[in-house]
């Protein structure tokens, strides 16, 4: 037996889902708002009830991380900064090293290093780690048992992602791009193609 | 041609850039031209001294690349020089993607700044507190701390010993000595009952220094017939008339 | 000039306020309101409006600590929130305390105390006596008649010895522990005369 929208059952059902994601500081999973509701309520069905009310309101609920938070609304956000204080944002080099690491994930330093063709300053990782941005997890068996990098949930919360799925494919990233328009190559008397 | 050189991180930067400037598709990018624009920002320009040494590889490499290409091919089992021009270019490809995807995610909307989540989160559990943890080690740690905290704590105290004095021994020398009427062993006149051989060496030691003394000043005669033999003890001459008058 | 109730500037200063306390990590003074605010909005005003709105909602607008935040409403607090098991540790001495009464029962009070080389609390003992860790078992004879206490099944059981014989030898504890009491004294090294 299912509760059905519109239905007071329903109806409490939202109140609990909006009442437990509004006050986690964490994106909320599907299961654990599932743990929350009375039998027979579909917390699916309940999250996507939810997601349209919310819609246009100026704390919307959005899909972010394997799970759903309520996030203010973009156009509110001058307004908002006014008053709140705002991060300063990443250095070139860490957006790069974190992009390689999205990206190539597991992945040790002197890989990364080898992809920059340059060194990774320690207060790269260390920006980073401060943000929760990335993490290790285990070792890479090679010589040095080098650390394996990886992006972290927080991550996704960073820049509002579901999943890594969510990354632009690969090839996109530079076909797509009007800033290096593909021109043939001039003719040169030695060119390699 | 004139580059800012503050934004670059190492040679492959340079080199992506210098494929830009190109306009071209970096996958088919003359490695030639890119190595002549390369040589020519590294005699124009002032390099900064801790990109140096990465720079010089990274020069030499082309350096030799280049030269590779120019001879005329020469049957080598190593790798070519088209294979290698390749790797460097899959390399500059590589790191153009990922540029572009550290300029994607930059562009995103991000939480902090476009978008901004529960600031002041509610606490949505509540602790039961009633089990404990308490494992081996911990436990065996706590008996190791506390034993040598209160091994350390404890003023040392020897043990407690009564051992037989010098002047123990002279005053029990005095009393006995004029009992016995001709030479007598010295342990004659040491205390009987002592129990463990520490006491009784302390016993004799003390019992011959008192009567080395009680000697030194005329009381008694000592004489030992052989080395360790046994040490006879009488009173002497002087002492002996003195009592008998 | 002021933005009236209803109108649409005054709309759009309820979604800022909404979005800002919603952000804010403390709860937002209507001064600090009033900067993020458009020209001629008035922050009581809007948030008056906005905690009659918010009023029976799942989420309510609350006045707190002369601010403005909001917080669940409380009869859905048994639904959203987990009842997780935080096991306590036992306190050092606590700890201390139940080491030694496993190595030396019986073993009395002022006995442990000995041991320890420090006091052991009543508080501590009614601690363990509450866990079921230590029980006592008759008294000793000695002047007082001090209880003796020894160790429970629920000990052996929590630190996962089949019996008693399984706690490593004191010796391997702690090395050159010649103030134990209980340790029989040495044999004289030199026998002489």
């Amino acid at each position: 037996m299912n509760a059905l929208p519109d239905t007071p059952d329903f109806e409490h059902a939202l109140r609990i889902a909006e009442a437990l994601i509004f006050a986690s500081d964490r994106p909320v999973k599907p299961e654990r708002l599932q743990m929350a509701l009375p039998m027979g309520c579909d917390a699916p069905a309940v999250l996507t009830a939810l997601q349209a009310r919310s819609a246009g309101r100026p704390v919307e609920l959005v899909e972010i991380a394997g799970g759903f938070a309520f996030r203010t609304a973009l156009e509110l956000a001058p307004a908002i900064t006014r008053v709140v204080e705002v991060p300063r944002r990443l250095p070139r080099v860490a957006m790069e090293t974190l992009a390689i690491i999205a990206y190539h994930q597991p992945v040790t330093r002197p890989e990364i290093e080898e992809i920059r063709g340059a060194a990774v300053a320690q207060p790269t990782i260390d920006a980073l780690l401060e943000m929760s941005l990335v993490t290790t997890r285990g070792r890479k068996e090679a010589p040095g048992r080098p650390s394996l990098w990886v992006t972290t949930p927080r991550f996704l919360e960073q820049f509002g992602l579901k999943s890594l799925a969510d990354l632009p494919r690969r090839e996109e990233l530079v076909s797509n791009d009007a800033a290096l328009p593909l021109i043939p190559p001039a003719p040169e008397p030695f060119a390699l193609v | 041609m004139k580059l800012d050189l503050d934004g670059f991180e190492g040679p492959l930067d340079l080199l992506l850039d210098l494929a830009r400037s190109q306009k071209v598709d970096i996958r088919r990018i003359s490695i030639v031209a890119l190595v002549d624009q390369y040589v020519l920002v590294l005699e124009a320009q002032d390099i900064r001294l801790e990109l140096a040494a990465d720079w010089l590889v990274m020069a030499a490499w082309l350096t030799w690349l280049k030269s590779r290409l120019l001879l005329p091919e020469e049957s080598e089992p190593e790798e070519d020089a088209e294979t290698l021009a390749g790797r460097l270019t899959d390399r500059l490809a590589e790191l153009d993607r990922m540029r572009h995807a550290a300029f994607w995610l930059g562009g995103q909307v991000q939480l902090g700044r476009e978008s901004f989540g529960r600031g002041a989160p509610e606490i949505l559990r509540l602790e039961d507190r009633s089990g404990i943890v308490a494992d081996l080690p911990a436990l065996l740690r706590a008996y190791a701390t506390a034993r040598r905290r209160a091994t350390a704590a404890a003023p040392y105290t020897p043990k407690p010993r009564r051992l037989y004095s010098v002047a123990d021994a002279l005053a029990r020398l005095r009393l006995l000595l004029g009992r016995a009427p001709g030479w007598t062993v010295l342990q004659g006149f040491l205390p009987e009952g002592l129990a463990s051989p520490l006491e009784r060496r302390a016993a004799l030691a003390s019992g011959l220094v008192a009567a080395l003394e009680e000697a030194r000043g005329g009381g008694l005669d000592i004489r030992q017939d052989v080395a360790f033999g046994p040490l006879l003890i009488r009173l002497s001459r002087e002492v002996r008339h003195e009592r008998a008058a």
